[in-house]
């Protein structure tokens, strides 16, 4: 199942380039949560002839919080400080979009100079791991808006659940400790919402946040 | 022994000045004052009262007779030819330099008591010059010790004349005119204030003070005069008599030379004074070197 | 102010019963043929506590004790609770911590306990001399002193981390199997603290801005500290073959420029200030030769100058603290130290006037009082090592010359410092409105002049003493040679006595030929102002000139020109050039660079991240290049 | 399984149950003294660990986490005339979400597992968030931002981090048990390349929570913004965990045969850290945030020391204890001037040794305790790091080392003097409020100051033993 494997694996690291790419919010959410389901659906490729409901469970969970739950708070918090684009970004889209794609090709490249196990020989996972990564930094460097900071970290932490999908027979429970992230950002979400509540911390532009300074 | 010693130092000091001045007149063609005429002058001021500033203090008649016993006890240890020092030891050439230092203090102090400009201009120069002259002086001695390899003035005023004895002469006759306010360095009978070291301390002196005074430097004078002789003729190996004769003899040579220099050098301008006694220094230090490295030898 | 003014007077108990009992100890040792030793039961920092107090550490303890007792009762007089409550207390509660721990780090022979004991003197010195924490210049000084302070400490850190590696215990006594480098680093470490050129930075403007009997104690004996480190272990370790020449040169150089920078001050602490670099220097040059002999054979040339330079250590203190003394009294009864301000103080203040004039003559080296007779010692070491002619000892020659013209410009300053504060007459209300201090002030001053005037015509009585020292520092001179003061101390005494018969003669004459008080006659001035007097900046005018270069003084000249000329302007500031020139540029230099790196903290979270992933991308790069070999 | 972990998870539920606003704060110094007792108990008998155990107190837990613990203990303390100043403020978050620390953080130090270690520390991250957060003004706010997204990253990182090193294991041809022992046990068998890129992102991760520059940047802001003790124990429990989590992991790289590179780096980014904390000291005008510095400068000093084998390992230990203790008092005695003085810029704080002596005090003292002045806890364990430099004959290091902490100095001397001395404002005592320095206030950091001194004058046996027998097991084999 290698290869169908690697075509959602392909789909997530071009969904990379689409979240670089797009400047509305909605669409940025949007991108992510599609990489949140298809990340969730490869373990259950991964596993494909015989049935564990521990990799199952995992699957699920991940397919809810990366694919509805986070999304649907992204949603409301944007909704609630009534924001729709990502304004001005400290990265172009052009820029980031040739960075993304500069760094997916440095990340195929890198990947061959780690050795594999002979049966994740030929996957796509190391690379595509590392691309997500990348591209979660650009945004995270990259952006203004704090929704769009927070798609960034949804991208980097996807980097690193492909990156355990490596371990995920041998040590599951490690990959499991991986949605904690998933808490980690349901943490910055609602303090964000909760705090946009409390106060009127418009835009939820982090160039706003630049009192604490030398 | 002892008294005739302090009877030579105390009455035959006055005669220097009144031998240069007789130099002077003579170079100059004119008959000029007596040659005691400083005893005259000693005598009349030792009669006369005194009038104090109201500023001064008992210090400012105390300092000049301090000052004059530093001075006379560095003349005691003064080695005279065949008869030694009134008082000889090891280090004493160290004593006898700082006595003269102890000298300059009390009169630079009694001189700063009247608050008179010229008093506290005198002070800041005899006490700024000091620094070069005794520099000078210091390498002398240095060079003397390192000559004859000891540390005490009876051995080191018989040296045997070296290759640096030239140099060590013309160090030391520099070190004498600017220690004792000759020409070039100060002028001691002008009265155009400005120009003076010495007297401008002495101005406010009336009395017997300022006799202690005047006394003070002519013995002084006779100090460094008898001083450079020593540091040049090998007295010790002289028989006593001849020795002593040379010591006056040199002693008298050294107060014409002072006469002659009075009368053919123009007083320099203050900031060429430390240039001229830079000059001694150098001139002390070339000898130190000389006996130095020859002396290895 | 019952209650205070009882705990003032129990404090001042103890710390003379304290100093007393210290006093008796190292005399005890000095006079007597053996050390004396305690090893407590007890670890300290994994070590055990050790005290030793041998010859050179009773040396030391003598003036900390003196100093410290005269200092006490003197700040009962110039630092009471009624003027400045508060810090009257903490004052003193300093003053017995810092004498306290000056008498372990004198003690003490174990390198950890060593720096402890190090430290916690120099931050009471810290407390000291802020006590008065609400001027600026005061907080401003006690930095700078904190900050020097710590540079020297770190080094000693190193220096006894280093030594205990390599002796393989903490335990301090005389080592062979060490690198001799390691001189270097005690001498930088230490003489941060003794304040020779150039580490002096520090010294000006602490001791001028103290309380005047913290001045006292910090410059007559604090500095002694860091002088005690190098003799110390200049004694123990085995020193590099040039250390001598090294030490003899910083001698020379911190004797010449210490006082030449004397000269030039007009504000009469800054000027005890820098004249206890020049000391400091003397002593260096007595230390140097004795270094030099030692490593050539224990000349007995050596054993002369290490016991001038230790004499030195007990003069200085008596004499500069004495000075000090003075000086809080002038500030005390003027409120200035500036001795263009002053003037004509004589006529109210005789007692201290006097007290100033015998310190003055002492340390100008004057016989027949105490600093000759140091100075006296070293030079004849100097001298014997010159009539060797040995090659290694070329570098007395120029030390003696220089240590002579250091001398002749300690006369000029303090003659300027002298005449400037208490002759002539009263330039400013202040000064014509001084008044005497206090008993309480006089006494302390009058013990140290006592003490000055003892050593001077009897130094016979400390050469057991002096010689017991320099025995233990270098056991090749423990059989003391006779003294050499046999002729000196009678000659001296007998000048005294000479000068005290003429001076009282003089007198008598003068009053019986008819004493006439007239204006100064000053050539026929007939009303001469205090304006006509010379200043202190004029008198000190030829010898600033000659280093103008080598101070890099700032001038600033208008001459009057034209028929009707303006007012014309002459300012001249001698600053203290190694910190002004070097040092606060470099601070300025780095304070930029920190600034640039504080301006990296800007608070824009993206960079923040930017730098993680920066930080990321370097390790990973350094540890393939690292690992691939 | 553990009561150290349990019970203040326990407590903390509790706490969050308690409905009295008022008495809810005693849960801190009870849970703390029971936490205490515990530890010592286990410090004086050390139980045995099974080497398959997950979580268990080994050496290296046994020589660090009594630290953390009686630092939280006298926080506790301090936290009770504390939230009673604050009774404007609900405290059932604060108080549950700071028992929850202690039982995360005692987890972390007893891990012994990768996975434990990075749950143990995600969790410690999260718990803290309410505690930045309870001033609730905008400023609070900003810095819990700050502290999540940095801190999260670093998290993300060592997750990826404990990934390769797991793969690596794998590749070596491991099982999958990812317990330090197994994987010390793997040595040689690990892939190398994983393993470099593993303790690269471990390093990175774990280094973010410790505040090695350059991933210090919450730190100023989160401890400025902080509360007193909040800021003492993450500098003084958060990053002791992180801390041994570095060193664990250097163990198995170091079996892995890879010792020297992980040291060099180590030693790298520790002098790196120090000379920025240096420099950011010298211009800082903010005392709280100096605070900050200090800790990361103090965090150098740890992984220099780390670099330096078996010794300075000893030393680090030893100097772990020196520093949380020490820093606690700092961060208490700050916490009172500030609230005294209502402002933390130098620019408008000065004499406060007028206005609140006795912290004044004490933060002086602290001061003198933190720049290894003699004899506080810091100076003997510096000396030891100094001599653990030289020992192994690393000079240049010793240098540089010395280097910084005296310009260190220079900056702390700098603002502590600027912010004790002078004459106080009026404008000072108008923007802050009139605090009695109660007891409560002082006794703390003052306890806490003469336990730094005892450390290092009469640094116990029983501890020695403890940091003897960590270094043991992180160095099997000298």
């Amino acid at each position: 199942m290698i290869p169908a494997l690697n075509l959602l694996i392909g789909l997530a690291m071009g969904l990379n380039l689409v979240a670089l790419g797009s400047s509305r919010l909605p669409s940025l959410i949007r991108t992510v949560s599609t990489q949140g389901i298809a990340l969730g659906l490869m373990p259950i490729l991964l596993e494909g002839n015989h049935w564990d409901w521990r990799i199952f469970l995992i699957a699920m969970a991940t397919v809810a919080g990366k694919g509805f739950v986070i999304p649907g708070l992204l949603r409301r918090a944007m909704r609630a400080a009534n924001i729709e684009r990502e304004v001005e970004p400290f990265i172009g889209l052009m820029p980031s979009l040739l960075l993304g794609a500069g760094g997916t090709i440095a990340a195929v490249a890198l990947a061959s100079a780690l050795p594999l196990l002979p049966e994740h020989a030929g996957s796509l996972l190391v690379p595509g791991a590392l691309a997500s990564v990348l591209t979660g930094f650009i945004l995270l460097i990259g952006r203004a808006k704090a929704i769009s900071q927070v798609c960034g970290y949804l991208i980097l932490e996807n980097g690193i659940y492909l990156f355990g999908l490596l371990l995920i027979k041998a040590t599951p429970l490690l990959v499991e400790a991986g949605v904690l992230l998933d808490l980690t950002v349901g943490v910055f979400v609602l303090g964000i919402i909760i705090d946009r509540i409390q106060r009127a911390f418009d835009s939820l532009d982090t160039r706003k946040l630049t009192t604490l300074h030398e | 022994m002892m008294i005739v010693r302090i009877f030579l130092w105390v009455a035959l000091a006055p005669l220097l000045p009144g031998l240069i001045n007789k130099v002077k007149a003579w170079v100059a063609g004119r008959r000029g004052p007596p040659v005691l005429q400083l005893y005259y002058d000693l005598i009349r001021l030792w009669q006369k009262g005194v009038v104090l500033s109201t500023l001064a203090s008992p210090a400012f008649v105390v300092a000049p007779a301090v000052a004059w016993v530093a001075l006379a006890c560095a003349a005691f240890l003064v080695p005279l030819g065949p008869a030694g020092a009134g008082l000889s030891f090891r280090g004493d050439v160290l004593l006898m330099v700082y006595l003269l230092a102890l000298a300059r203090f009390c009169t630079a102090w009694a001189a700063m008591e009247t608050g008179s400009a010229f008093g506290g201009m005198g002070a800041a120069r005899e006490v700024s010059y000091a620094v070069l002259s005794e520099a000078a002086l210091f390498a002398a001695m240095l060079s003397l010790a390192v000559q004859t390899g000891s540390v005490s003035l009876v051995a080191m005023l018989s040296p045997t004349p070296g290759a640096g004895t030239l140099l060590l002469a013309a160090g030391l006759f520099i070190v004498l005119l600017a220690e004792n306010c000759r020409v070039p360095f100060d002028d001691p009978n002008t009265h155009l204030e400005l120009t003076m070291i010495h007297e401008a301390m002495a101005l406010d002196h009336s009395g017997p003070p300022l006799a202690v005074i005047l006394h003070g430097a002519s013995m002084k004078l006779l100090l460094f005069a008898v001083l450079l002789t020593a540091a040049v003729l090998p007295l010790g190996s002289l028989s006593p008599l001849a020795a002593a004769s040379a010591l006056a003899g040199g002693v008298l040579l050294v107060t014409i030379g002072v006469g002659l220099a009075e009368s053919f050098l123009a007083r320099f301008a203050f900031r060429h004074v430390p240039l001229l006694l830079t000059m001694g220094i150098l001139l002390c230090l070339f000898s130190l070197l000389v006996a130095w490295k020859g002396g290895a030898a | 102010m019952g209650t205070s003014a009882r705990s003032a007077r129990a404090s001042f108990a103890f710390t003379l019963a304290g100093t007393l009992v210290g006093l008796l100890a190292a005399l005890g040792v000095l006079l007597g043929p053996d050390d004396w030793e305690w090893t407590g039961g007890f670890l300290v920092g994994g070590e055990r506590v050790h005290l030793r107090l041998d010859g050179v550490g009773a040396i030391f303890l003598v003036p900390v004790c003196v100093i410290g007792g005269a200092g006490a009762a003197y700040a009962r007089a110039y630092w009471p609770d009624s003027d400045s409550p508060g810090s009257a207390a903490r004052g003193r509660a300093w003053w017995n911590a810092l004498i306290l721990c000056m008498g372990l780090v004198l003690t003490i022979s174990n390198g950890l306990h060593f720096l402890i004991a190090w430290e916690a003197f120099a931050l009471c010195g810290y407390f000291l001399i802020t006590l008065d924490n609400r001027r600026p210049e005061v907080r401003k000084a006690g930095w700078l002193y904190l900050a020097s302070s710590h540079a020297g400490t770190l080094a000693l850190m190193a220096f006894f981390t280093l030594l205990a590696a390599h002796a393989g215990t903490w335990e301090l006594g005389p080592v062979r199997d060490v690198p001799p480098a390691l001189f270097w680093l005690a001498l930088f470490g230490f003489g941060m603290k003794a304040g020779f050129f150039p580490c002096h930075i520090w010294l000006p403007s602490a001791h001028a801005n103290a309380p005047s009997h913290v001045s006292a104690v910090m410059s007559g004996v604090a500095i002694k500290m860091g002088v005690y480190g190098i003799v110390r272990f200049g004694g123990w370790l085995p020193v590099p073959a040039e250390a001598g020449q090294v030490v003899i040169g910083l001698g020379a150089a911190s004797a010449v420029l210490g006082i030449a920078f004397a000269m030039a001050q007009n504000d009469l602490k800054r000027l005890l200030a820098y004249c206890s670099v020049e000391n400091i220097g003397v002593i260096l040059i007595g230390l140097g030769a004795a270094l030099m002999a030692r490593t050539h054979g224990n000349a007995a040339w050596g054993q002369l100058a290490i016991a001038g330079a230790l004499l030195h250590v007990w003069n200085h203190a008596l004499f500069k603290s004495l000075l000090f003394f003075g000086a809080g009294s002038v500030l005390h009864a003027t409120g200035t130290r500036e001795m263009s301000r002053l003037g004509g103080l004589g006529q109210t203040m005789p007692w201290t006037a006097g007290f100033f004039a015998l310190g003055a003559a002492a340390v100008s080296g004057l016989p027949p009082l105490n600093g000759f007779v140091g100075e006296w010692l070293i030079y004849l070491g100097l001298f014997d090592a010159a009539t060797t002619r040995a090659g290694f000892a070329w570098a007395v020659l120029p030390a003696a010359i220089l240590l002579a013209s250091a001398g002749a410009l300690a006369l000029a300053a303090f003659i300027k410092a002298g005449g400037m504060i208490f002759l002539g007459a009263p330039r400013t209300k202040p000064a014509a409105q001084a008044h005497e201090c206090g008993a309480g002030m006089l006494a302390p001053m009058g013990v140290l002049a006592a003490a000055c005037a003892v050593i001077g015509l009897a130094p016979g009585l400390v050469w057991p003493a002096i010689a017991r020292a320099a025995g233990s520092w270098n056991p090749a001179w423990a059989h003391a040679e006779k003294s050499p003061f046999a002729t000196l101390g009678p000659a001296q005494a007998a000048l005294a006595a000479l000068a005290a018969a003429a001076g009282f003669l003089l007198w008598k004459k003068s009053r019986a030929n008819g004493l006439r008080r007239g204006l100064t006659w000053d050539c026929g001035y007939r009303s001469p102002a205090p304006r006509m007097q010379y200043t202190s900046g004029s008198f000190a005018g030829i010898v600033a000139g000659w280093f103008f270069r080598a101070f890099g003084s700032e001038r600033k000249f208008r001459r009057p020109h034209g028929p009707f000329p303006e007012g014309s302007i002459l300012l001249e500031r001698i600053p203290e050039t190694v910190l002004e020139r070097l040092v606060e540029p470099a601070g300025a230099a780095i304070t930029r660079l920190s600034h640039a790196a504080l301006s990296l903290q800007h608070g824009r979270l993206q960079s923040y991240i930017l730098y993680l992933v920066v930080g990321l991308a370097a390790l990973g790069a350094f540890v393939f290049l690292e690992a691939k070999p | 399984m553990n009561a150290l972990i349990i019970l203040p998870l326990a407590g903390a539920i509790l706490a969050a149950l308690w409905p009295d606003n008022r008495t809810r704060a005693w849960f801190l110094p009870a849970v703390g003294l029971v936490h205490v007792a515990l530890c010592f108990r286990l410090l004086a008998s050390p139980p045995v660990v099974s080497p398959e155990a997950w979580i268990g107190f080994d050496p290296l837990a046994a020589a660090v986490l009594p630290a953390v613990s009686l630092l939280f203990f006298v926080c506790g303390i301090y936290a009770v005339p504390y939230l009673r100043m604050r009774q404007e403020r609900p405290n059932r978050v604060f108080v549950a979400a700071l028992l929850a620390v202690l039982g995360l953080l005692s987890a972390g130090h007893q891990a012994r597992h990768l996975g434990i270690l990075w749950i143990a520390t995600e969790a410690v991250t999260l718990a803290a968030v309410p505690l930045l957060h309870f001033n609730n003004t905008p400023r609070a706010f900003e810095a819990t931002w700050k502290y999540l997204l940095v801190g999260g990253t670093g998290i993300a990182l060592s997750l990826l981090g404990s990934f390769c090193l797991g793969y690596s294991s794998l590749h070596g041809g491991g099982e999958g048990d990812l317990t330090f022992v197994a994987l010390a046990a793997q040595g040689a068998g690990l892939s190398r390349p994983w393993v470099l890129a593993a303790w690269v992102l471990l390093l990175v991760g774990y280094g973010t929570k410790m505040g090695l520059a350059p991933m210090h940047t919450w730190k100023p802001d989160a401890y400025g913004e902080a509360s007193g003790i909040v800021g003492a124990i993450l500098a003084g429990g958060v990053t002791s965990v992180a801390f041994t989590a570095i060193l664990r992991i250097r163990s198995v790289v170091a079996s892995a045969g890879e010792g020297v590179a992980a040291d060099r780096t180590l030693l790298a980014i520790g002098l790196f850290s120090m000379a920025a904390a240096a420099l950011f000291l010298l211009g800082t005008r903010d005392y709280k945030r100096m605070l900050a510095y200090s800790s990361i400068e103090h965090m150098g000093i740890l992984s220099i020391a780390a670099s330096l084998g078996a010794p300075g390992v000893w030393a680090a230990l030893f100097h772990v204890w020196s520093n949380s203790l020490t820093k606690g008092a700092l961060f208490m005695s700050a916490g009172n001037i500030r609230r005294a003085a209502g402002s933390p810029s130098l620019d408008d704080v000065r004499g406060m040794s007028h206005v609140v002596p006795r912290s004044a005090a004490i933060f002086v003292t602290g001061l003198f305790a933190i720049t290894a002045c003699p004899p506080f806890g810091p100076f003997f364990s510096e000396l030891k790091v100094l001599g653990a430099a030289i020992q192994t004959g690393h000079g240049l290091t010793a240098a540089g080392f010395l280097a910084c902490l005296l310009f260190a100095f220079f900056g702390l001397t700098r603002v502590v003097f600027a912010v004790v001395d002078g004459r106080p404002r009026p404008a000072a005592q108008a923007g802050g409020k009139r605090i009695r320095e109660s007891f409560g206030l002082i006794a703390p950091p003052l306890a806490l100051l003469v336990l730094s001194l005892w450390l290092g004058l009469f640094t116990p046996a029983i501890l020695q033993d403890a940091w003897t027998a960590a270094v043991a097991q992180l160095f099997p084999n000298p």
